[in-house]
């Protein structure tokens, strides 16, 4: 019995052949699909295709006010959703002159290295997973879920926190809440040698994942390569570090590179990110109980906001690279036009295609997990 | 650090004509530039200025008076600074020239752009669709597509009628204002 | 904690030490759900004692999840500001984000810490909640993500308005309060969250929000425009109204109300005069319909009358006994709170319109009624409360006891009397006030100290005028003293008043709730005055209306009965204004509107 | 041995062989979870998901050859367990033999690689490649295993392969015997199994797990059957040539799954390698460990 | 597996007792048919929106799906729910459609997060599909935006329950009424839409043709229908 008016694929007369690589398939992360010219297994051509996370955002935030879009920016990147919070804050406090008090600034650097800690450990769980090897998916994923515990206390959402308005903080810090933190941190850092032995390590992996996806700085840098993958070609350029937001001037971290330029090299990265995450959230810690005052200024009535025209461009270095908001005003309750400038536009379309070409069908997956590629942000 | 910056900007002003700038702080820097000089402004901010960077390309539609504007983020890993060069070019054709030849990452950029507000850029590798494969309507980031029209005419939402609404419209209450009927 | 090096060989067994977990624990949860954070933003609660109805999570609501449901059976009092209303939350729309509850201003809606939700495709009405304090699946769960200090989207405090200090208003009439600078009537302005409370209580429906967003929006003369669509007395009600509004604002529940007067003021402040008129003049037939009305008072009643009557094309004369337009808000209310030039303002919109005021010519002395009713298709009589009541104890009449508005009158008239050095008011409502601050200021002129006594019958927790006022009077060195009968006048051997007794009130009303005051008459006191003045109501003398009109009249304990659009049992006759309504200007502007739509209609037949 | 007894024999010995296939499945997914630190399935999960999917009403074909291709993956191994003697049974091991064996544990891949190819699924049809290359590489070394041992006993028949190691006690099991034939055919095991390292043929995140992509419903359960069969076949297999066989269930039940614990609980620790470090890789280690042992073996 | 049965599965009122056979012996197997598959749920591995970065918490350590003997799966071949996670883009939904067509019945479908209701956060969007019952027959709607993992797991173990009781049919929907789902398919896509499972004749393969399954937008769709071409490809050489 066939049900079903299945037909063969007619390739052409040649060794090469067509796949297509997603939306549907486990080698791709989140929704997104690439069309691939092969030979044996060697990629000829990659073709991104996205498109299928698109809602309009910039078209939908030109639609709401000031306020309401700060429940729709989080979600142009789902798996670390508080940069995208924050840049936006930062950019209708830049076109305000809104003062963000010292406290909530404090609060904000927490959120984005919880962040940064969650993406990351997602990511390796990814990265691993493309390999075939779960079982770090599982336990990066865990571990996660105990820092989205965290930020459900803190923000009362798990993964959507909907947190950082503009001016500061929605609430402030829960009771205790630095002791709890403190105490996961204390948590991750033992795992960490586990995850060396099972993963950092682990010599197939290594194997696999060397020489894979390889760019070099000066390919990393005409791409427009920003983030960990940046860093992974031997470039210690972080927008923490060069263009300072927030109270990130005032905290002492280092800006973690890897010569390599290939998967494992950006993997590495991420976990040095990771410790030097872990090693600013230790300060944040230490000097939030200090800092007094209010976690928030004034802001006028959300339905009766205009803000001043003019335009801001503000930068945040998410746990993929990158990320910018252009903001204009026309001194409306609206805004006129938001651009998001998500870093994997860059990385999952341009550097994807080009890095997959040459490489090997078994590689594209890791290719994309590698570059941490989010594809809401490309599509938005 | 911006000392220099300053030093190449009046170096820079010496050679083009007709540019606006305004530094709107340390690391922010806008210039308002005619269309056709643009290029040779990004050239010279990359060639003379470490300019090497392109963080985005943004398009702003001004319907009103009958431009796009595109702004141009680029950003220089040595002098830690942005520079965003605006520029406006007529809404109609909407027709700009590439600048993938001085930026690779333009090539993402504009396609966008071209998509979402459908501006042609002579010499972009590719201008083919990218995510709005199955839109056949118009560019929707223009100002005067109203999506929220667009939508309410397209779709259709799920008609809740619970229960309890049943007994209370049996008792004379019942739904007063809908959010539609509020939007603003 | 180091880094890896990216040469970094490890032995190929390392992942082997990891061999170790087959003898640990899972890190599985239970299937049952965790409870979840103490500010969880789960299903909505809402507690239906503290909702108003105000749907002000409606405006905020970024995905228009919210619906506003009528619920028969829930209080409803738009003079309290509470609707029958309450929110309804599409949960196939929601997100979560909680602006709604950090924007309510009741602090009634809160999410609680339910989360699980599931049902079938036929089901999906279930995923339309009215929210009430059970959780959406009738389980009590504890309140997540709840109104706190620091989540508060609504801003709880007014804009400070800038007033004379009591020391400098005191010396003269001058208009005490300085109004809304720009900025701060746009900032003002912007707390308003548009719920409408203020239009639903306003006895005549002003568009506040509308006016208020006007504003905001910087765009005063469509401010003006609004305003103008149902109040002709834009400056006086922008200064003396008893803002009921303010009252039933939805933002005063948990702070200030917004300063909607204030921003009325503003706006008519900030249009000139010229323009005011043009944008009143808006929507004026451009044909006349050859009918008559006359109109017998132009008090805020007769005038807004007149202003509608004479925008639907009818000829109207207004009848003034005085010598100047304006009934009671001009010589009942002193100076220092509303200035003559600005009800000046507000009379010359209605005149410019084409409304004919015929000045000092009294109903029933200079012409009559039956004039009135050959000449005129329809009459409107808007005669206000001119005449003072009287507390009738001994003594009162005494020459030097006198009766507020009479008193008031001459004092905008420039009618000369002997100021007392020290008088005493009987009365507790503003009008009291109104005679106490103006005779403190004529006091201070003339001795330049203030000796003026308000007793009052009712305390100060139901004090009948406005508590700013009371503060002010104060301010100005007028002793306020409540829960006080008057006994009766102090008159010396020469005739001369010498003051007031005074008793302790008990009650003021019987357990059937009829006016009926017991005092304990163990706690008497001496108020010495050598004025004493009544303050305690007004009413209307209706001698013009003839005999032979007050007969065919039906009478309802002294007042003129009227039906509901203020037409009474004579066809040609109507009746508006505080004669029906009792005293207050914009109850006197929505009876205006009231009885003008009425004899619109019927002079349309 | 009355033909009776042994029709009774080959109809339990499949049968036997699901039984315990079925719990090495269930053990394999309760090794992952406790690695992975979780819960892992119940008890009966992996009858569940059998049943489940020959119950699917769908049964999407894709031709003859196609279902013929997933009847000779799940005969293949039918046939083989009746070449594996168990305490008890001995069933045809004495008349087939090693070198049968070995033939009819190609089948079923052979068997998959016809199925696969009438799916016309790109995947599909790499996967497919990738697990006769993998075939080839795993071949290697089991061969020169099963070519070792069987010069060691002397023997092609598993039976008495067994029989033989028992006689002499934990110190004659040909672990212990040909420590190096015993290593090789570790990795072996772990080829033959699929599990990582070597599970490059199924690598859901490269073609999607390859073969079987467009399997569905009994064909799925089929496979599933198939895996159930292949594990009890590798432990089985490994125990017989290095751990003495059974002499009775108490012991047997024991070693062969400990034998198959190994290679899943590596595969919990370990990606996959591509196909041509697979290849290099067995045939480098393995292989001379298995040359090594052989000659060994053969002094 | 005790605490399975001593937590108590959201109450909702019992639906109509599902028609059974007559023959107990039939009655006992399709009881254990049923209750093998609700025991044994493969998700497809598809992440169409943003609620599935809720699906690998809930898939793996933390909350461990596999307990419930459900994992994910790679194809629709292979998979029995597919779980539409949030928003789906009008080009996702043409993805979503074709793998369900590809799935084996019974399949189950749940709609996680508002905007499978009733466009949720994006309802203004000109880019997605509102409504997703009106394209494809849905089981279980999970709310939340989004859904935690064990408000997911809850709504995944109310499918189980009707699984088990024969209530888990909403897939014979959309062959009974194929007509309304391709109209509003058609409406969305395009007249020219087509996939490549023949609905009809799996329809008439099932016994589930009634006379909703044919209509006006059958009617289209076999005039519009062409043979299948291999999938069309935008490759096309690129100049380095």
């Amino acid at each position: 019995m066939r049900p079903e008016n299945y037909q063969a694929v007619n390739h052409p007369p040649s060794n090469e052949y067509e796949l297509n690589f997603g939306p549907n398939h486990p080698g791709i992360e989140g929704n997104y699909a690439f069309k691939v010219k092969l030979n044996g297994d060697r990629v000829l051509e990659a073709r991104a295709d996205g498109g299928y996370l698109h809602r309009g955002f910039e078209k939908l935030m030109e639609g709401r006010l000031w306020i309401q879009n700060i429940a729709l920016v989080p979600r142009i990147c789902v798996p670390d959703p508080v940069p995208m919070e924050v840049c936006y804050a930062l950019a209708i406090e830049e076109l305000c002159g809104l003062e963000v008090p010292e406290r909530a600034q404090w609060i904000r650097v927490m959120q984005l290295e919880m962040s940064r800690v969650a993406a990351h450990l997602f990511a390796f769980g990814g990265h691993a997973a493309t390999t075939g090897m779960y079982t770090p998916m599982f336990w990066g994923i865990a571990d996660r879920d105990l820092i989205l515990d965290r930020f459900e206390e803190l923000t009362g959402g798990r993964v959507y926190h909907i947190y950082n308005i503009p001016g500061g903080v929605r609430r402030d810090l829960p009771e205790g809440y630095l002791g709890r933190l403190s105490g996961l941190l204390d948590y991750l850092e033992s795992r960490l040698p586990d995850y060396d032995n099972l993963f950092f390590t682990n010599q197939v992996f290594v194997r696999r994942a060397r020489d894979v996806g390889t760019m070099t700085q000066a390919q990393a840098l005409k791409w427009g390569v920003t983030g960990p993958n940046l860093r992974a070609t031997g470039l210690a350029l972080d927008v923490r570090r060069d263009d300072p937001y927030l109270v990130y001037g005032r905290l002492e971290f280092d800006v973690p590179t890897e010569a390599g330029g290939d998967a494992l090299a950006r993997n590495l990265v991420r976990r040095s990110e990771l410790q030097q995450s872990i090693h600013i959230l230790r300060q944040v810690i230490d000097r939030l109980p200090e800092i007094d005052g209010p976690i928030r200024c004034p802001i006028p009535n959300p339905l009766a906001w205009n803000v001043p025209a003019g335009e801001a461009y503000t930068r945040v270095e998410s746990s993929k690279g990158e990320l910018a908001y252009y903001v204009v005003s026309t001194g409306g309750g609206k805004p006129y036009r938001v651009h998001v400038r998500g870093p994997s536009s860059m990385h999952a379309v341009q550097v994807l295609e080009r890095l997959a070409v040459g490489s090997r069908l078994e590689d594209i997956a890791q290719i994309m997990f590698s570059l941490d590629a989010c594809p809401p942000e490309v599509d938005r | 650090m911006d000392k220099n910056l300053n030093v190449w900007l009046d170096n820079l002003l010496q050679e083009i004509e007709g540019i606006k700038f305004r530094r709107k702080s340390t690391r922010r820097v806008r210039i308002d530039v005619a269309m056709d000089a643009l290029p040779t402004l990004l050239e010279l901010l990359q060639g003379r200025a470490s300019y090497v960077h392109l963080s985005a390309i943004t398009c702003v539609d001004w319907p009103d008076d009958g431009e796009f504007e595109l702004v141009y983020h680029v950003w220089s890993y040595e002098t830690q600074s942005l520079v965003s060069a605006h520029t406006r070019i007529p809404r109609d054709p909407g027709v700009y020239l590439s600048i993938y030849d001085l930026y690779e990452p333009a090539a993402f950029f504009e396609r966008d752009i071209h998509e979402m507000f459908g501006v042609f850029f002579e010499g972009s590798p590719d201008m083919e669709k990218f995510i709005l494969t199955e839109w056949d309507g118009p560019p929707p980031m223009r100002k005067e597509f109203d999506s929220e029209a667009f939508v309410n005419q397209q779709f259709e939402w799920q008609p809740y009628h619970p229960d309890w609404l049943k007994e209370l419209e049996e008792e004379g209450g019942g739904v007063t204002t809908r959010p539609e009927d509020i939007r603003w | 904690m180091s880094g890896i090096s990216y040469k970094s060989k490890g032995s190929i067994l390392n992942p082997l030490k990891n061999l170790a977990f087959l003898g640990r624990g899972s890190v599985t949860e239970p299937l049952e759900p965790r409870e979840a954070s103490a500010n969880y933003r789960g299903f909505h609660v809402n507690d239906w004692e503290l909702c108003i109805g105000c749907s002000t999570c409606q405006k905020v609501c970024d995905n228009a999840a919210i619906t506003m449901v009528k619920i028969p059976g829930l209080p409803e009092d738009p003079v309290k500001g509470v609707r029958n209303e309450r929110p309804a939350i599409d949960y196939g729309r929601c997100c979560w984000c909680g602006l709604c509850v950090d924007i309510c201003p009741t602090g009634s809606l809160a999410l609680s810490r339910e989360y699980v939700h599931t049902c079938r495709e036929d089901e999906l009405d279930s995923y339309f909640v009215l929210p009430d304090p059970n959780g959406i699946h009738g389980h009590y769960f504890p309140k997540g993500w709840d109104k706190s200090v620091d989540a508060d989207l609504v801003d709880l405090e007014r804009q400070p308005m800038t007033e004379m200090e009591s020391g400098e208003r005191i010396g003269s009439f001058a208009e005490i309060v300085a109004g809304y600078s720009d900025q701060q009537a746009i900032i003002e302005a912007s707390r308003c969250v548009q719920c409408g409370m203020c239009h639903d209580s306003c006895p005549t429906h002003m568009h506040a929000p509308e006016y208020i967003r006007a504003i905001w929006e910087g765009n005063l003369d469509e401010a003006v425009r609004q305003i103008y669509r149902t109040n002709p007395f834009s400056h006086i009600c922008g200064r003396v109204c008893t803002r009921r509004c303010e009252t039933a604002c939805s933002i005063g529940r948990r702070g200030d109300p917004v300063a909607i007067r204030w921003l009325k003021r503003y706006a008519m402040d900030s249009v000139s005069d010229e323009r005011v008129r043009e944008i009143a003049a808006e929507g004026k037939v451009d044909y006349l319909t050859g009918r008559k009305v006359a109109v017998i008072g132009a008090g805020p009643a007769g005038l807004t009358a007149a202003f509608d009557l004479v925008k639907k094309g009818h000829e109207v004369t207004v009848y003034e006994a005085l010598e100047k337009a304006g009934g009671m808000t001009r010589y009942g209310i002193p100076e220092y709170r509303l200035p003559y030039d600005r009800l000046d303002a507000d009379v010359a919109v209605i005149t410019s319109l084409g409304v004919g005021i015929r000045y000092n010519t009294r109903v029933g002395r200079d012409v009559t009624m039956q004039q009135l009713q050959q000449e005129y298709d329809a009459v409107l009589i808007a005669l206000g409360l001119q005449m003072g009541r009287s507390t009738r104890i001994p003594g009162s009449d005494h020459e030097n006891v006198r009766r507020s508005v009479e008193l008031l009158r001459m004092i905008t008239e420039g009618e000369k009397f002997d100021i007392p050095d020290s008088a005493v008011v009987i009365g507790g409502g503003n009008v009291a006030m109104d005679i106490a601050r103006s005779l403190a200021r004529l006091q201070r002129q003339a001795y330049g100290e203030v000796r003026v006594t308000v007793v009052a019958l009712e305390d100060f927790d139901h004090f009948l005028a406005d508590p700013e006022e009371v503060k002010e009077a104060r301010e100005e060195g007028v002793e306020i003293l409540d829960s006080r009968g008057p006994k009766g006048c102090v008159i010396d051997g020469q005739g001369e008043l010498q003051g007031l007794k005074t008793l302790g009130v008990l009650s003021i009303f019987d357990e059937k709730g009829r006016f009926a005051p017991s005092y304990d008459e163990s706690d008497e006191q001496f108020h010495p005055g050598h004025m004493v003045i009544e303050a305690i109501g007004q009413m209307t003398d209706t001698a013009l209306l003839g005999d032979k009109l007050t007969e065919q009249l039906e009478w309802n304990r002294g007042r003129l009965r009227v039906d509901e659009e203020g037409h009474t049992s004579v066809s040609w006759l109507w009746a508006a204004g505080d004669m029906v309504t009792g005293p207050d200007v914009v109850h006197a502007v929505a009876d205006g509107h009231r009885v003008a739509a009425s004899i619109d209609s019927t002079l349309a037949d | 041995m009355s033909w009776q007894e042994l029709l009774l024999e080959l109809t339990l010995m499949p049968l036997l062989a699901f039984v315990i296939g079925l719990a090495m499945v269930l053990m394999m997914r309760r090794i992952a979870a406790q690695i992975q630190r979780r819960v892992g399935p119940p008890l009966l999960q992996p009858i569940y998901d059998i049943v489940k999917l020959y119950s699917k009403q769908t049964q999407i074909s894709h031709g003859f050859i196609h279902e013929l291709g997933i009847m000779m993956a799940v005969g293949g191994y039918i046939a083989a367990e009746a070449l594996l003697p168990v305490p008890g049974m001995d069933g045809l091991a004495d008349k087939g033999g090693l070198i049968t064996l070995i033939y009819f544990l190609m089948v079923p891949t052979l068997g998959m690689a016809l199925g696969v190819g009438q799916c016309a699924n790109p995947n599909g049809s790499i996967g497919i490649s990738r697990a006769l290359t993998a075939m080839l590489a795993y071949d290697i070394p089991f061969v020169i295993v099963v070519f070792g041992v069987a010069f060691h006993y002397q023997t092609t028949n598993l039976a008495e392969i067994a029989a033989i190691q028992q006689a002499h006690g934990v110190s004659g099991w040909g672990m212990m015997e040909m420590p190096l034939l015993a290593l090789a055919a570790l990795f072996a095991l772990q080829g033959m199994m699929g599990k990582q390292p070597f599970e490059v043929y199924i690598a859901p995140a490269e073609i999607a797990t390859g073969p079987m992509v467009e399997m569905s419903g009994k064909f799925m359960g089929g496979l599933f059957v198939m895996q159930s069969f292949q594990y009890y076949t590798a432990g089985v297999l490994y125990t017989i040539l290095f751990l003495g066989g059974g002499e009775n269930w108490l012991t047997f039940l024991p070693k062969i799954f400990a034998v198959v614990a190994i290679p899943m609980t590596i595969a919990m620790l370990f990606p996959r390698f591509r196909t041509e470090d697979l290849v290099r890789l067995m045939w480098k280690w393995p292989v001379m460990a298995g040359l090594l042992g052989l000659a060994f073996v053969m002094n | 597996m005790k605490d399975i049965k001593k937590i108590e599965i959201i109450q909702r009122p019992p639906p109509p007792e599902p028609a059974r056979r007559t023959n107990p012996l039939a009655r006992v197997f399709d009881e254990l048919v049923r209750f093998c598959q609700s025991r044994s749920m493969f998700m497809l591995h598809y992440c169409t929106g943003c609620g599935a970065i809720e699906l690998p918490p809930a898939m793996t350590s933390r909350f461990d799906m596999e307990r419930l003997g459900i994992q994910p799966m790679v194809t629709p071949r292979q998979a029995d729910i597919l779980l539409v996670t949030g928003y789906v883009s009008v080009k996702t939904l043409k993805r979503i459609i074709l793998t369900y067509e590809q799935m084996p019945s019974p399949k189950y479908v749940i709609g996680i997060c508002s905007c499978t209701v009733n466009g949720g956060m994006y309802w203004q969007s000109y880019a997605t599909a509102k409504v997703l019952k009106d394209y494809i027959p849905v089981d279980v709607y999970i709310a939340g935006c989004m859904p935690r993992p064990e408000a997911v797991i809850s709504g995944l173990r109310a499918l189980m329950e009707d699984i088990r009781t024969g209530r888990g049919d909403a897939w014979k929907k959309y062959y009974q009424n194929y007509d309304f789902y391709l109209g509003n398919q058609q409406r969305l896509f395009g007249e020219k839409w087509q996939t490549p499972t023949d609905v009809i004749a799996e329809a008439h393969h099932y016994g589930m043709m009634t006379d909703q399954t044919l209509g006006e937008h059958t009617d289209l769709l076999e005039q519009n229908e062409v043979p299948l071409d291999a999938l069309r490809t935008r490759l096309k050489a690129r100049t380095e």
